[in-house]
């Protein structure tokens, strides 16, 4: 996999997540008890051996470099100079589904200069993609096809959100033939861009000139309107697939994590998904603990009842404290006696004895981060 | 960087036999503690905490997997320029070949790698103790004292006493005698096996030790009674608080149980001093619908459908539905299949404890080792 | 050093170094062959053992998080997070001279957080300080005084440039009766800011609160309207200063490399300047070179003439060409029987066969980066 | 990662005395080459950049410097998760103490490392040759041609052929017959010390060759002898490009000048295959007013004041005034104090040529060697 180089991009519709993107960009808002959204594209890249990986950050920096650092935890050498973060969220927000800013692309030239010499191909992926993506596959794919583009899917996509995303018309033969914005066609069932695609780096430096041009500087919009002179496979992926750009989506995704064949794919595959690891001592259950059906961090106090839910790092529950369908992230303190169901609560959040919180599962509640309620 | 004033050297060299199968493949600082840790973890962090940033480790027994964890030294912040960990096998030169026959003849042979800090201070430990200490006072009490040598103390049990080497001291707390394991001891101080010598007399007493045919060139056996004898400036350094030493399973197994009696004396669980260890990339545990966890520590990875009480759950650990787990360490990556129960036992990385399988009992004197 | 966190500060009139800021914030500004502009408050900061650093960056922090990295190659260790970049640069230019910016401290609260527990005292840095310090010295005579604040200052500071600077009027006993802005008061003789100050951490969170209220968010300012309420001490810096933030006085601070009594006191100290390390080859000289007075850095290939110049790393000085009184960046290639005198060639420049190139020593040519002459 | 089709195990064991002075306190890999490299930098160098992240490095004489250097692996970016640069020195196990008593020898003390990885080859190389090979081409000749061993080949002159193994082969390039150093050379196809086994059939003749009682246990003169005998197949890889064993201080110094000579067919400038070293944070060079530099390669660090020709210099060398370094190689932070005279000589590290001092020869055939 030497010919490839990765970009993770900067999802530009991130502030569906609420108050959870308010102070860092989507790439780092965390999930599933230990991770960031961007170790899952992160991890897809480097098992497959990527090793010149760019990540197009967002003014809200601080989270990313420090999340990232030289990207040893990923397996990155900084020697080699593996990861670069790059210079991004400068473009105008463009509609409302994610889409590929080709302005970032532009901004960062000089990446691309670092990598002509030996790159041929580049791996484009969302930020916000939750998959453990069988990467050398797409490559076979794209290799045996010739083709300029290979767009990732999830086929028959049934939209259980409000979320409607990239469509992708698809020939028997893997030919797509159109590209749709589903949130405007409405289809119950489609064929879902994963938000991966590889696309010959020749193909996207010429698509970047003209675009300093045209001022056009929606990538997905300019292959649909250069379907019939390039080659563009779809490529059917098998297996979960979840994107996270609305706390609904955020939500699902995260209890979807309980389920143990989810859980089985995601994380005790050969393709493990790594992050930035943390010196917590294990996590220490008390006398009074109750717990089912939860994933639990290191570095956790867990003496009350928690179901159904994910608890990160460092997180402590008191003493009759119940925990039902929740996400509760690192660093939160939940005193004795409170109750908490449907709820999402950001890090360093405080729930003072006796409270209780409450959401639904169509509108679980999030509780900003560092709030003392 | 400034100038090093003090560097440590760690025995981590015998083969440790007293614990059994768990050393069987494995250098005894290299032994699982804890559930994440090993015990040089707890050595090597407080180095870090105490500024010590240049340490040798003196090995050679079974070193494959210690080196490998080691590493480079950065799962304790100890990868620095020209500074960090250093593994110190044993070596041929143009004089020949020789083996570590000695902890002060493992020092002797590193004189160079010494020399190349030229330190005020050399600090030796022990790979197989189990605290957390802030060398940099003990460093600071031997510049006052001006000593050549200072030995860190505690106080144990009187009835314990004679299981240990015995500083006798004067007010000052200067040493004036020192028995190992007396029958009748003068007072219940005991050498924790940590020294702060001074370079230059130690660098000194090793050439001369090494010259000496009766001699098993052994710190507590040659060099400290040879310093005594010659009137050397030899203080004792009074330490307070958690102290281990795990060299046998007894000793090992209360050790670990101690971490879930949350003593004060010894936090874990506290930022201060933390303990770090070379961490492993594994997702967070998944507690399943009919799990049972109850005072007991669990680390990344586990999948628990069982029940588990009182005891210390490793990297990647499953326990199968019914299974019950009490009293008892399981090492990484060991399965408890349904049904089984295991009770006050030790469990050694990658086991397999077969289905309704009883392993080990409650009311036991015994502690029980698959390994 | 254990108590104390040292902050770089993005120096928010950075511009005056003219299209050498146009694609980099101040900090990673190319210096003496193969530094930048920050290896030498980080170095100063590293050097004194101080371990908890934090870099306030700008929106062009791509360069910045490239030279950085985790800060291993400044013995800063990524395990016990001890090199944060932190946001910066959001705020409005605040006058002409450089002052430090408040808002930039508000907007990395969570920093301060971070080292709270562990942090009793601030060590503030410019960006653009070329000196080598002795950090541990300022610290004993900050304690022994048990000052607020302790500024470090240049004494009978002659202006040689455009640049005045913050003057400071100190008392015999060292205490600090008066703070100017010396671009008003047009001193010839002065005791010149250094750009360095050690101020207590409570009091640094105190000033943040109540800037947050009075919307009074220079810290210089601060300081001056509250010197009758606190203690604050000048310490009389030895050595060499040079402040860049001027084309001119870039050029200059190069120049003064050259002195043997400068370069020995920057480079031969026992304190190190660090940087990041490169794999270049060592640089070659072949038959024809002729190099007098000048320093040069490891991968270069030198076939002319070089003298009373900084040559960086992997530039490419062809046969025939004569470079005198100039500043090469890195990965320049100045091709056969060119001349060049009083010039500073930006990273990646490229000078075409026969040409010449002449600035003056007060008004020195800048070619910017990527051109091609 | 991907599982690991391929681990190296680098030789670096012995004591190179015919480097002399050199590898007095050094082993050989240790030795410095073309100013800021150490040979060892060109065979770490050469694994990154054919995918091969994990190696094991066999070192038993003074490893201390050679141990420093490698560190984490990091300068070779080769510092992963579970994989980097590992050094196995000699170890006791419940078994004893056993010395590394051969090539082959070494390779069989550590069947426990390499199963850890259990890689389908094993590359085997030496610690003291100078070249860039794509080692990942000779991996997939290997597995083309199912290959149980492969040995990298190269033409040499005629007249050297003797000093050589050489490989007779069939026209496929499967190897027929093997002949160390031959008086009468059939062809001069020679070998270049580099194998790449199938680890099972390594692994199988390694314990078959450690019970052979009159097996010296060395790759050449016993493990390919065997495997030729039992029909393996065994293949020859044609390398074509600079090679050089800098074993003696002859070949040592040529394969030095060589960097001066600008030889095509080995380009150390060239960022393809760069060769990777541990860079030692110093300040850029300063050429003094008086200073002249002609055909010399300049590390960071120098000061020169006087005259250098044709020369090498490494880290941190000051060259007084009016003082002449010529045809030289000298090692970092010596010093050539002002009028002194260098010529034809390596000058080992830290060394200090006094005032207006005459060493070497520019027409003598001898190299200097001064350290």
């Amino acid at each position: 996999m030497k010919k490839i180089a990765g970009i993770i991009i900067n999802c530009p519709n991130q502030n569906n997540l609420e108050a959870m993107t308010s102070h860092r960009s989507i790439h780092t808002v965390p999930f599933g008890g230990k991770y960031r959204l961007i170790d899952f594209p992160l991890s897809n890249f480097v098992n497959s051996g990527i090793r010149k990986i760019g990540v197009i950050g967002s003014y809200k920096y601080r989270s990313l470099t420090d999340h990232l650092g030289s990207g040893e935890d990923w397996n990155l050498s900084s020697k080699s100079n593996d990861l670069s973060i790059l210079h991004g969220g400068k473009n105008k927000k463009i509609g409302e589904i994610t889409r590929i800013s080709i302005q970032d692309f532009i901004d960062n030239k000089a990446f691309f200069r670092k990598i002509a010499e030996t790159t041929e191909h580049i791996l484009l992926s969302n930020c916000n993609s939750i998959a453990n993506m069988d990467v050398e596959g797409i490559f076979d794919f794209y290799l045996e096809k010739k083709a300029d583009v290979v767009m990732v899917y999830k086929p028959n996509y049934t939209s259980d959100d409000l979320y409607k995303g990239v469509a992708l018309e698809v020939e028997r033969n893997g030919e797509i033939i159109k590209i749709l914005n589903n949130s405007n066609e409405n289809m119950d069932h489609f064929n879902l861009y994963a938000g991966m695609m590889f696309i010959k780096s020749t193909l996207l430096e010429d698509i970047m000139e003209d675009a300093e041009e045209s001022g056009e500087l929606d990538l997905i919009d300019v292959l649909q309107s250069n379907l019939d002179r390039l080659n563009v496979y779809g490529y059917q992926m098998e297996g979960y697939l979840k994107i996270v750009n609305s706390l609904k989506s955020y939500f699902d995704a995260s209890m979807y994590l309980l389920d143990p064949e989810i859980q089985k794919e995601l994380f005790y595959s050969k393709r493990k998904i790594y992050t930035k690891t943390k010196d917590n001592h294990p996590t220490k259950y008390n006398e009074k603990s109750k717990v089912k059906n939860s994933i639990i961090a290191s570095g956790a106090h867990i003496n009350g009842t928690v179901e159904n839910s994910i608890v990160f790092r460092e997180a402590t529950i008191a003493e009759g404290v119940v925990i039902r369908n929740s996400v509760i992230m690192q660093n939160c303190t939940i005193e004795k006696n409170t109750e908490i169901v449907n709820c999402i609560l950001d890090k360093y959040v405080k729930v003072t004895e006796g409270k209780v919180l409450k959401g639904t599962e169509d509108k679980p509640l999030l509780i900003k981060k560092d709030s003392v309620i | 960087m400034t100038d090093t004033k003090c560097i440590a050297m760690l025995l981590a060299g015998g083969q440790g036999s007293r614990l059994k199968k768990l050393t069987k493949d494995n250098a005894k600082p290299g032994v699982m503690f804890g559930g994440k840790y090993r015990i040089i973890d707890f050595s090597l962090s407080n180095c870090f905490h105490s500024d010590i940033f240049t340490i040798g480790v003196l090995i050679q027994y079974k070193p494959l997997i210690l080196g490998r964890y080691i590493g480079n030294g950065s799962s304790w912040a100890l990868d620095k320029i020209d500074q960090g960990i250093y593994i110190l096998p044993p070596y041929a030169d143009k004089e020949g070949e020789r083996w570590y026959r000695g902890t002060a003849h493992a020092v002797y042979q590193n004189i160079e790698f010494i020399d190349m800090y030229d330190p005020e201070y050399v600090l030796v430990l022990s790979g197989d103790h189990i605290y957390k200490m802030d060398y940099s006072e003990m460093l600071d009490y031997a510049e006052e004292k001006d000593a050549d040598l200072t030995v860190s103390v505690m106080e144990v049990d009187w009835k314990d006493a004679s299981r240990f080497g015995i500083m006798n001291v004067d007010e000052d707390n200067k040493i004036i005698e020192f028995e190992e394991k007396p029958d009748d001891p003068k007072n219940n101080m005991a050498s924790m096996g940590i020294y702060i010598f001074r370079w230059k007399t130690l660098r000194d007493a090793l050439l001369r030790d090494e010259k000496k045919e009766d001699s098993v060139h052994d710190f507590g056996k040659n060099i400290i009674p040879m310093m005594l004898e010659e009137n050397r400036n030899v203080y004792a350094f009074p330490f307070e608080g958690y102290w281990r030493d795990v060299g046998t399973i007894e000793s090992y197994y209360e050790a670990n149980m101690d971490l879930l009696r949350e003593r004060e004396d010894f936090d874990l669980y506290s930022k201060k001093m933390r303990v770090y260890s070379n961490n492993i990339n594994s997702q967070p545990h998944y507690v399943g619908l009919y799990a049972s966890i109850n005072n007991s520590l669990i680390c990344d990875g586990c999948m628990i459908e069982g029940t588990v009480n009182n005891s210390i759950l490793s990297y990647d650990v499953k326990i199968g539905k019914n299974a019950i787990v009490k009293d008892s360490i399981i090492f990484s990556n060991a399965e408890i299949e349904d049904g089984a129960v295991v009770e006050k036992t030790i469990i050694g990385e990658n086991m397999r404890i077969k289905k309704n399988k009883r392993i080990g009992n409650m009311d036991s004197d015994e502690i029980t080792v698959v390994g």
